[in-house]
């Protein structure tokens, strides 16, 4: 199996380079047909290593080639696929082939369909690289393939002025994070001058004791790097203003796949964040307090893609929180049912908007009111696995498990209380949304019918954002814990609480989502009635976090560099005239005596001698072929003759 | 018998003509002629060096230098033929357009 | 009588190609060192080299000269045209360096004393072809490159331009 | 080489060359009769019985005819051209082998030697063109030198492989190592050597350069008097040479189960004159780029293609 490793990323990086190289050749249709068969490649060759029992075995490593060979240190294209890897790579793979069919409808009407498919190949190959790669060059490098495809996929309609310069935002803020990583990756290589992840990871637990100061600062450069991708939240700004793109880019670089790179990333290094255990506790404090933003920001929004978006950056906040309090194997089950869930709501909010030409805010999307029942559904579905509707949806099970994780953690029942209240308001944004825009609706008037791709992608992602969940139980409940025990050797596993607390959290893990949805209940009939939320305009803005960075960030900057040029300006004059006022007469007897006695003399004379040289020489270069022809056989002779002599 | 020597002065003269050509002709065809002339007074060093030592060296040698002055001519020629037919001499002294402008303007 | 001729032959083949000098027109040019190449063929021969003697008419004389002569005619150069004198201005410069260049040589040539010379005896043109596609093999294949360029290169320079 | 060796080679020279003249003369009348047949037109009958001196009147006048050169026509050049074409053909007959000891010279280049001369051919008539001074013989001659070169590389590679079989250059060895004809073993090399010899000598169908319709019988134009009769003669004589050669290399030269050498080398070379004859009646004239296209992308692939054939086989036969 391992010699097929390379297929993964290689299928979606060759049908890229297809689409791009071969592209005028190829109709419009084309494209989609062969992008999706790309991802499927990917698809399938996963779906070969779940079957040649990648699962049990150790994990498979294949190196191509030698990259960059620089004295003796070789980094090397290599892939290994471990147990974390299987479930990202499983989770992108299946995510991205579904969405690749979702956009095969979707952007039919499209005219410029090469481009899009191109990036959207290639982005996919560029995850599936980074997650697979074994070195941390060649995670970088699919770091920034991934960054470039999101910036590209943002801005597709790169006509709207609005939408480039989200995509611009986007680029730069991801640009910020990445050179954390870069710094963080410099610094790693300094020190054990050795990238790939597996050695580095070994050399750092032995040499590095805990709590050091070069521990602290790697994985502080590390986070640095996965907030900026994951969009938490001092680098959060560029995700709402990403649903510029179309909405199957949102649903899979926004919810499934870039921004869990991130939490990718600190998963694969944990070991260096467990040698610095303040910054683990920052990760955790990061993801809450992220949930929180996160969720109170989406209450007050009346774009249905802005609420999944602030709604994306605070399941993301949950993953971290996972993280810093060690229990990352949780937090990549609410990795991968978040992916489900998000990318479903995503594609059903899609739908909706392309049927009601372009129809972004809910409160319009309820007042038109005919939404076809399949919609209806899976939009249900997502909000309950969302909103972590106890029992039979995933999201119950994962966000569940990670509340009780947190309570054991250091200071966890703050750490709690945030978590819990942030799944609370979850509850209540998610169903405002749902109420708005399903209240009224009479289902099942005469609607367009969805096409085939569209209905085969949404029931999917609605069956696995329902099933997934019952991988792993939670804690003293009679179900299997398969989740936590296959990947606790690679992952660690998480503290757990004393059984009793452990069932009065699941208790409350499972009544605060009713509760949500009661609030949301009465919240949309007294918003309905012209009710508006407290304070709803800041949190409308994000927190206005952007006017917050223009004045403590862009506005200085410009001041810093107006302040530079007037300096600059000042002290040439200044001198010059301090010079010229008391040195004139210095300056004017320097001039005609020094100057045009001695300077002026000599360098004339040595212009006329030059100018002289350089008639002589370009006679050499007259163009005559004749004389070029002399020169040439006198110089033979010359040297003929010496040589006889 | 023919002594070396004697065979080495002719290809000698025919070199040294070959050379007065190409210096003192004025037309590209002409200096094109000198240049066979030159490879000509070659070959015949080469079969006479071929023949002294007696071994077919010398003969591979020519029939090499005949491929390489064929090659080369059937390109000059038709150089020749393009100056002529867009810059309408094969004068060589009109064709100057590459002489370093010493007026300083550009070319 | 071998001698004569191969003196005799000698001569012809100087004048000849002396004779291009002078020539007015380039088409007597050309014809006088189609004249200077069939006494070289002459001369290789007589030199024991049959082969060349052959090749050099067949590809010397019959095929370059004639494309020589193919595109003097195309040019339908005129000696009436603005023809320079046949010694441009200024010819002493150039006459007298290969003058000097000619003495240079043969002070060489018997400055060496080459002793004693065999009798002629003809290399056949088999052990011509063992050596070609013996030892020289690799060089048979580069000259076969070598001529592919200048057929690619002269069809290229020589395509009209089209639209 | 005291002087009774002299004398008889001068003689023996002088005869082949008296007889290669007469042979010529025949064939102009023999064409021109042959060609009326099968038009089913009687052709010239007139001079002499059946008109066998048809050729004898025709040669008498051009010779009394007057010796003009063109004023505006290169002079030197003029006349040189019209004397390389007969002169290549005749001198190649030097080492042609009528039968068992009946040949000039036997050299061991000897086909080295006719391919040298063929090349030498063109120069008759692209200087003949030129030298005339005038627009269409300048094309004819153009055309006809361009032909020629072209024509000239398959015939050189189709007796490469008749060199290959019987391993030596000179046409004595080759007529002497065919037991078996090499018509039967190079089937193809006959073909090639058979249309390149048209080409070579400007007959139909690849008589482009001195078509009559378009040049005005091409290079000789303005060639009148006795200049015309040798540009005439020539082209016959290399028909000649052209079957000559053809039955030397490969038909078996004098090899013939119940006749003496030199008969079955006559009844050869006649049997392929009259197919040339016959060509001429039958075939309508090639276009020029058609001349080219297939003298280029047909002849000359067939001919390295055939040239390997027999080297491979050669090779094994050789050794076997």
């Amino acid at each position: 199996m391992s010699q097929f490793l390379w297929l993964i990323p290689g299928s979606p990086m060759l049908g890229a380079l297809i689409i791009a190289l071969l592209g005028g050749y190829l109709k419009q249709r084309h494209f989609s047909i062969l992008a999706s068969c790309a991802a499927a490649v990917a698809f399938l060759t996963v779906l070969l290593a779940w079957l040649m029992g990648a699962a049990t075995s150790q994990p498979l490593q294949q190196t191509l080639y030698t990259w960059i060979g620089v004295g003796n240190w070789m980094p090397t294209i290599g892939f290994t696929l471990d147990r974390l890897a299987l479930v990202m790579v499983s989770v992108v793979s299946s995510i991205g082939l579904l969405i690749h069919i979702y956009s095969i409808t979707f952007m039919a009407g499209d005219s410029d369909q090469r481009r899009y498919y191109f990036f959207l190949n290639l982005f996919l190959a560029g995850m599936l690289l980074l997650i697979l790669a074994d070195n941390l060059l060649l995670l970088y490098l699919g770091w920034e393939l991934v960054g470039l495809c999101s910036f590209a996929l943002i801005g597709f309609w790169y006509r709207d002025p609005l939408r480039a310069s989200a995509g611009r935002k986007a680029f730069i803020t991801t640009r910020i994070g990445d050179l954390s990583l870069a710094l963080g990756i410099f610094l790693l290589f300094n020190e054990f001058n050795e990238l790939s992840v597996s050695v580095l990871l070994a050399n750092a637990t032995v040499q590095w004791e805990t709590g050091s100061q070069m521990p602290i600062l790697a994985a502080l450069l590390i986070l640095g790097g996965a907030i900026g991708k994951s969009a938490q939240l001092p680098l959060q700004i560029w995700l709402p203003d990403a649903m510029a793109g179309p909405s199957p880019v949102s649903a899979l670089i926004h919810a499934a796949t870039m921004v869990t790179a991130g939490v990718y990333l600190i998963a694969r290094t944990y070991p260096l964040f467990e040698l610095a255990p303040q910054v683990q506790w920052s990760v955790a404090a990061i993801g809450t307090l992220t949930i929180i933003y996160g969720a109170s920001a989406a209450l007050a929004q009346n774009d249905i893609k802005r609420v999944l978006a602030y709604s994306t950056i605070s399941q993301v906040g949950y993953m971290f929180l996972a993280l810093g309090c060690g229990a990352n194997a949780l937090a990549l089950l609410h990795l991968t049912t978040h992916a489900f869930f998000k990318a479903l709501l995503f594609l059903t909010a899609g739908t909706m908007i392309r049927t009601n030409d372009n129809e972004h805010n809910i409160h319009n999307l309820g007042k038109r009111g005919n939404h076809s029942s399949l919609i209806r559904w899976c939009f249900l579905i997502g909000a309950a696995s969302l909103a972590g509707f106890p029992i039979i949806t995933a999201g119950f099970y994962s966000k569940e498990a990670i509340l009780t994780a947190t309570w054991s953690a250091p200071t966890g029942p703050l750490l709690w209380a945030f978590a819990a209240f942030g799944s609370l308001l979850t509850a209540v944004y998610i169903f405002r949304v749902y109420f708005f825009v399903f209240q009224g609706s009479r289902s099942g008037s005469p609607m367009p019918p969805i096409p085939a791709p569209m209905t085969w992608s949404l029931s999917i992602l609605a069956l696995a954002s329902l099933v997934v969940g019952f991988v792993e139980f939670p804690e003293g409940w009679p179900g299997l814990h398969l989740w936590s025990d296959w990947l606790r050797d690679e992952l660690g596993s998480a503290s757990h609480p004393t059984l009793a607390t452990a069932y009065s959290l699941q208790f409350i893990a499972c009544v605060l989502p009713l509760i949500g949805i009661g609030v949301a209940l009465v919240l949309v009939r007294r918003e309905k009635l012209g009710f508006e939320l407290p304070l709803a305009a800041f949190l409308r803005t994000g927190w206005n976090f952007d006017a917050l960075y223009q004045i403590i960030l862009i506005r200085p900057y410009f001041t810093l560099a107006r302040f530079f040029k007037n300096v600059e300006a000042l002290l040439i004059e200044g001198t010059l005239q301090k010079m010229t006022r008391s040195g004139m007469t210095v300056a004017t007897a320097c001039r005609d005596g020094l100057e045009y006695g001695v300077l002026n003399k000599s360098i004339t004379g040595l212009l006329a001698g030059l100018r002289l040289g350089h008639m002589r020489l370009s006679a050499t270069q007259n163009g005559l072929l004749s004389r070029y022809a002399l020169m040439i056989s006198a110089g033979a002779v010359f040297l003929l003759g010496y040589w006889l002599w | 018998m023919i002594p070396l020597s004697h065979s080495l002065t002719i290809a000698a003269l025919l070199f040294v003509l070959g050379l007065a050509i190409i210096l003192l002709r004025r037309e590209l065809l002409f200096i094109l002629m000198g240049l066979e002339v030159m490879f000509n007074g070659v070959a015949l060093t080469a079969i006479a060096a071929g023949q002294y030592w007696n071994n077919p060296d010398g003969q591979v040698l020519t029939i090499f230098l005949m491929v390489v002055t064929a090659a080369e001519l059937a390109v000059a020629l038709i150089l020749v033929w393009l100056a002529f037919e867009h810059l309408k001499t094969t004068q060589v002294d009109m064709l100057t357009r590459l002489k370093d402008d010493t007026k300083g303007g550009a070319p | 009588m071998y001698e004569i001729i191969f003196y005799l032959t000698s001569a012809i083949a100087v004048l000849a190609a002396s004779a291009i000098l002078i020539a007015p027109h380039p088409v007597h040019a050309a014809l006088y060192l189609v004249i200077s190449l069939l006494a070289l063929a002459l001369l290789f021969f007589l030199l024991g080299a049959p082969l060349l003697a052959a090749l050099q008419v067949m590809i010397y004389a019959g095929a370059i000269m004639v494309l020589f002569l193919f595109l003097i005619m195309v040019m339908n150069l005129r000696p009436g045209q603005n023809q320079s004198a046949p010694l441009a201005s200024g010819w002493k410069g150039p006459a007298f360096l290969a003058l000097i260049l000619l003495l240079e040589l043969l002070w060489i040539l018997n400055r060496f004393q080459i002793t004693a010379t065999n009798n002629i005896t003809a290399i056949e043109p088999k052990a011509v072809g063992l050596a070609l596609f013996g030892p020289y093999l690799l060089v048979v294949e580069v000259a076969a490159v070598l001529l592919l360029a200048a057929l690619v290169a002269a069809l290229y320079l020589s395509r009209k331009e089209r639209s | 080489m005291n002087l009774i060796q002299w004398l008889l080679t001068l003689s023996g020279l002088a005869l082949v060359l008296l007889v290669l003249f007469s042979i010529a003369a025949l064939m102009v009348y023999g064409e021109r009769r042959i060609i009326a047949l099968l038009q089913d037109r009687l052709g010239p009958n007139r001079a002499g019985p059946f008109g066998i001196l048809q050729p004898a009147a025709d040669f008498l006048k051009l010779v009394t005819k007057e010796h003009f050169v063109p004023p505006f026509a290169d002079r030197k050049i003029y006349i040189i051209a019209s004397i390389i074409v007969p002169f290549t053909a005749l001198l190649s007959f030097v080492v042609v082998p009528v039968s068992y000891n009946w040949w000039l010279a036997d050299i061991n280049i000897a086909l080295l030697f006719i391919m040298a001369l063929s090349s030498l051919r063109v120069y008759g008539i692209m200087l003949g063109g030129w030298a005339s001074n005038s627009k269409y013989p300048l094309f004819g001659g153009l055309r006809s030198a361009a032909q020629m070169i072209s024509y000239e590389l398959p015939m050189g590679l189709a007796l490469m492989g008749v060199v290959i079989l019987s391993g030596s250059f000179s046409l004595v060895d080759i007529v002497s190592a065919q037991e078996i004809p090499f018509i039967i073993l190079q089937p193809i090399g006959f073909i090639i050597f058979l249309i390149c010899g048209i080409a070579e000598t400007n007959r139909l169908p690849f008589d482009l350069p001195e078509a009559e319709n378009e040049l005005a019988s091409g290079y000789n134009t303005e060639y009148g008097d006795i200049k015309f009769a040798f540009f005439f003669l020539g082209e016959y004589i290399g028909v000649l040479l052209i079957a000559a050669l053809a039955t030397v290399l490969f038909l078996g030269g004098w090899h013939g189960p119940w006749f003496p050498g030199a008969v079955w080398f006559t009844i050869k070379t006649l049997a392929l004159i009259f197919l040339f004859f016959w060509l001429r009646t039958s075939l309508p004239r090639l276009r020029y780029d058609q001349l080219m296209h297939i003298g280029w992308k047909f002849l000359l692939p067939a001919a390295l293609v055939n040239l390997m054939v027999t080297a491979v086989l050669g090779l094994f036969w050789m050794e076997g």
